[in-house]
């Protein structure tokens, strides 16, 4: 028996795949499709402390082997979301995160402070990266400042483990890790979408009425390795990877580089089955090279 | 909703630019309501990367027939599969088609333009089957563009063609050959797929003539059931306006619902 | 007859589509597959100023719609390439743009130097944006007072026009162009590869033995387009594209967001023709669209 | 150096996991020399992105073959095209083997491994047209990984073959094969193409000896043109070892040449 199980610190998940906010709706959504009690996690859609409308459409734009979306952060709201969605989600046996979103610090922290009193919610977390909702794709994870502001004021307002889901549109992400860490963070989730563009040659217009947008997908894979590889040679906390995890192929090339879970994202629109898809490919790859617990493969890139 | 990742294509007709695929696929097929939809999966690769959309556009015991016309890679790249592939399939997906036993007896309208056609084949099978009465407008550019022509008229359904350039029926938009027809008759209801313009001429008579209607939306679609928020439109709920997933509270909206203002160009 | 060409100021183009530096070899390797003169320009392979060796294989690996390679800037050195491959070059019409590369500033400013005295150069194109060549991917684009120290040193050096080539690692390419500008390069150049790596999961070492390598392709194009249009808005010297043209639409992407000018890079290798293609692509369009001339699109994207 | 990017399969044959494809391209046909490449484009979008190199495996005057195994991803995808179906591909490229008319009436041997046998057959052909008289070895894992066996028989070849588990001819790898049959003769060459710890292997008893030996290489390219520098192997040349590019300068090189300490796992 292959143990898949992975210890946070924090949380012990059931094995390394986590669902990415965004792209997993509220979950439940996946019901008919997959047994979400095989789930690493659960990272719900964004939420800020009041339903948001999102930006108009058209919201997606496909680009080579990518998705660039500027879907806004449209969402329901922390009161909605404890009241509807919360309790169908207790059902399931799996971690559940909520991806926490503000305009500003003090909204951050609210959110927390209102989601801490419900039950069955593992981690909060913090989406200070999210690329489509200031107009020129400015947030708080581009400034080590910024960062350990909001990370330092939302620590202080949880009772829950907090994990700090960084931007990959910066020089160096280890600088704005470290002081995610300094802030208290738990733990590091990277990266949220890259700052895109497209253009309708026949219109000749930013084919997003935003013109920015944030890629997302296979494309943006070799980018995040990099920076996840770069991060966990600096920091003490766990770094989980995010970025065009569509096999159990990428998923290991993220442990292996030292990640030590990985959320999937664009994957699931493609295939709703994606994520557990994953966790057999994982299995699977453990039996063919004789090892029993996943851990023991993380951070184990060989340097010749 | 179903995932059918090996639903072969059992037939496939095809006409210039237009296909007509046979899709062998019991469970879908059992549950699938005219206006719903399914998103195919193009490519094993990732490119294209993203599902693509096509209406229902007819069905038996054992499978689903899809329309498509190639608009784009990934319409492309369908064209080329043959007999016997298989499709990664999702389905069925939205809302669909209100067909209700109400409409018994009631003279109808389904209205479509190119392959916006293509759902109204299965709603009008659909409603005949409810004991409406139903009159199906077909348009396109041109002759070539209205391939399904002898399908509906062989089904016995009452055919009304436009083309744009006079080449087959009535010479200009399905709209206005809509429009001028409604000075003859009054239906209890007008069912709409095609061009955003079309259907924007169609919702502004209807609504002058207090007829209900009802629309069928497009949108590039990341997901098909809810999940990713990306083929949101404006619709009017409860009185309010909000962006509302097409993908999983549509494709079909009532004329009401839709703000139209959003469709100019 | 439509009127491709590009008034860069210190050059005017035939058309606004040129070559990328190490992609195309020194230029002379494409006459087989297409008639030279018809190009924009052609920038050759990276230039130090000796002999250079570059990296160990495996330098490439694919990546999803896109390439990673790890050439490290292997070539003959400016001695060999003005004795040996320039003259061949000359025999061509159309601008021959070198890639100047250095370890430190005064290196860039002695092939500079030492090229200067060479007839048929129509421009520099300066690397300061290889992420090949220092382990860790830093070179001087990363920072606005290293990029203002090796672009004012050598503009200082230089006869000629210069073209500072932008680094996409970064968080605000438009600091660093401004910062480019203000040293006095002529023009920009944007960009150079993305810092990016793959993991072989079966040896769990890097594909790459340097780890890091640059990608570039398709995948990329996106980011760059963004970062074309952040940076046109800011300064007021021509910017070239450079990043997944592989078509017409993508070139007239870039020139529609304000670049008066692109490189065509990976296309080159999979497609010899590629340029040429891109070119006669560019015509069609505008004739389609009833353009007399070609610099009439460049900057004119609509916001509604 | 051509591109051809309307050579149409014209023949196509398989074994398994191993395919034999006759493209008509008389331009590149023409101009072929034994150990030269072709680069294939192996699909109209950029997924995947790069060609990929196949030796040319013979040729006629409007044709040549290649012979290849499913490697990975983009020879999965070559294997599934289907006669008339054309490919997008450069060549000759590289400068393949030296076959000068100094073999005359000489005894030579070329010894290949799995795919690594692809371009041998044209070598020996060639060899034959100058009047060498040329050994073959040709070793695989199973006797269904030598499917030319056959091929290289029927054209009169003194075909010697092996496989590891000794399911046909020989038992064990191909350059022990070759080893214990140099004991009762000498060749006045070796060429030799497959895996590197084969190849190495002969090196080594080649070198030993003193029986010149050239080896076709492989590698990652990024274009096959000489213009990425991406597929360099480290070369001995001129008493110098530097990252020669093997598509321009080899794909062959000689046993002298090659810094065998290079490929140490
Ligand atoms: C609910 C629904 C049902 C549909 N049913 C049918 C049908 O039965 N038959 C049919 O022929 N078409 C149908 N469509 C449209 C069809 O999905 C698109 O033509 C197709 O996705 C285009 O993909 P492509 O890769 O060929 O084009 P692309 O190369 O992706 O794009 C080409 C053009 O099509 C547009 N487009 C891309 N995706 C969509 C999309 N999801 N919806 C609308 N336009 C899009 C692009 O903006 C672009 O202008 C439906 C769309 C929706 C949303
Ligand atoms: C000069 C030359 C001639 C060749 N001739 C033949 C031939 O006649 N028949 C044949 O079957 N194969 C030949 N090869 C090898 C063939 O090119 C590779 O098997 C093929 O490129 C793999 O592509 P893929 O997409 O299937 O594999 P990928 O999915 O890209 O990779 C699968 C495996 O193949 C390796 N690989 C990828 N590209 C190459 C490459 N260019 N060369 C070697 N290994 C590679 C990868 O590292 C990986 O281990 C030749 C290679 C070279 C360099
Ligand atoms: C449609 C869409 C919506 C997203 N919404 C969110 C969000 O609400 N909060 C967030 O932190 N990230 C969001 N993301 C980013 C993803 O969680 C993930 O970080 C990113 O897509 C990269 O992973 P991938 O390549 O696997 O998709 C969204 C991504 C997509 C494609
Ligand atoms: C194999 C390879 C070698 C390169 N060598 C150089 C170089 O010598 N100097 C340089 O400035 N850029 C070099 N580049 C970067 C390209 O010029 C270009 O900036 C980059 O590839 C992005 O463009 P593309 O997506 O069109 O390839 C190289 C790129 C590749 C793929
Ligand atoms: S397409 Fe994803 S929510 Fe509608
Ligand atoms: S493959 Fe590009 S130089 Fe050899």
């Amino acid at each position: 028996m292959t143990d898949l199980s992975i210890d946070l610190g924090f949380i012990k998940l059931k094995n390394p795949v986590i669902a990415s906010s965004g792209t997993f709706g509220y979950g439940l959504e996946f019901a008919p499709f997959i047994d979400l009690n095989k789930l690493g996690g659960i990272v719900v859609k964004g939420l800020y402390f009041s339903p948001r409308p999102g930006n108009p459409p058209p919201r997606l734009v496909e680009a080579a082997s990518g998705l660039i979306n500027a879907v806004g952060l449209q969402g329901v709201g922390v009161k909605k979301f404890s009241e509807e969605i919360l309790p169908e989600l207790r059902k399931y046996n799996t971690a559940v995160i909520v991806n926490v979103c503000g305009e500003r610090d003090e909204e951050y922290a609210s959110v927390v402070e209102f989601l801490d009193k419900e039950e069955g919610i593992s981690a909060y977390e913090l989406n200070i990266s999210c690329p489509n909702v200031d107009k020129d794709g400015v947030c708080p994870a581009l400034n080590p400042e910024t960062t350990f502001s909001v990370v330092s004021l939302v620590k202080k307002s949880s009772s829950r483990p907090i994990i700090t889901k960084l931007s990959p549109n910066v020089t160096d992400i280890a600088e704005i890790a470290l002081s995610a860490q300094e802030a208290g963070t738990d733990a590091l989730s990277l990266v949220n979408t890259f700052l895109a563009m497209a253009v309708d040659v026949e219109t000749r217009k930013p084919v997003l009425p935003n013109v920015f947008g944030g890629l997302s997908g296979p494309a943006i894979k070799p980018l995040v390795l990099r920076m996840v590889y770069q991060v966990v040679n600096r920091v003490k906390i766990p770094v989980i990877g995010i970025g065009g995890v569509l096999s159990a192929k990428d998923a290991l090339e993220y442990l292996i580089s030292g990640a030590k879970a990985v959320e999937v994202g664009t994957a699931n629109l493609i295939d709703p089955e994606a994520t557990v898809k994953i966790i057999d490919g994982l299995t699977e790859y453990c039996q063919k090279n004789g090892i029993n617990k996943i851990e023991s493969i993380i951070g184990t890139l060989k340097r010749s | 909703m179903i995932k059918d990742s090996q639903a072969q294509i059992i037939d496939k007709k095809s006409w210039n630019n237009y296909y007509l695929f046979k899709l062998e696929s019991p469970r879908i097929a059992t549950q699938a309501h005219p206006g719903q939809f399914i998103m195919i999966r193009i490519s094993d690769h990732p490119y294209p990367l993203l599902r693509r959309p096509f209406s229902i556009h007819s069905k038996d015991e054992k499978s689903i027939d899809i329309f498509f016309q190639v608009s784009g890679l990934g319409t492309d790249i369908l064209s080329q599969k043959i007999v016997h592939d298989t499709l990664d399939i999702l389905g069925p997906l939205g809302k669909g088609f209100q067909v209700g036993a109400n409409l018994k007896g009631k003279e109808v309208v389904a209205a479509g333009g190119g392959r916006g056609i293509a759902p109204l084949y299965f709603l009008a099978q659909e409603l005949s089957s409810h004991g409406a009465s139903v009159k199906v407008f077909y348009g396109g550019k041109s002759l070539k563009d209205i391939p399904l022509k002898e399908k509906f008229e062989s089904e016995g359904f009452d055919l009304y063609c436009s083309t744009d350039d006079g080449s087959f029926g009535f010479k200009g938009f399905i709209s206005d050959y809509l429009k001028a027809e409604l000075e003859k008759f009054t239906p209890s209801r007008i069912f709409s797929c095609g061009p955003e313009e079309m259907m924007k001429k169609i919702a502004k008579f209807a609504t002058e003539k207090d007829i209900p209607a009802d629309f069928s939306l497009e949108s590039i679609m990341g997901c098909g059931f809810g999940v990713c928020w990306g083929c949101v439109k404006r619709i009017r709920k409860n009185g309010e306006e909000e962006w509302v997933k097409i993908c999983e509270e549509g494709p079909v909206f009532s004329s009401e619902e839709i703000i139209w203002a959003e469709y100019e160009k």
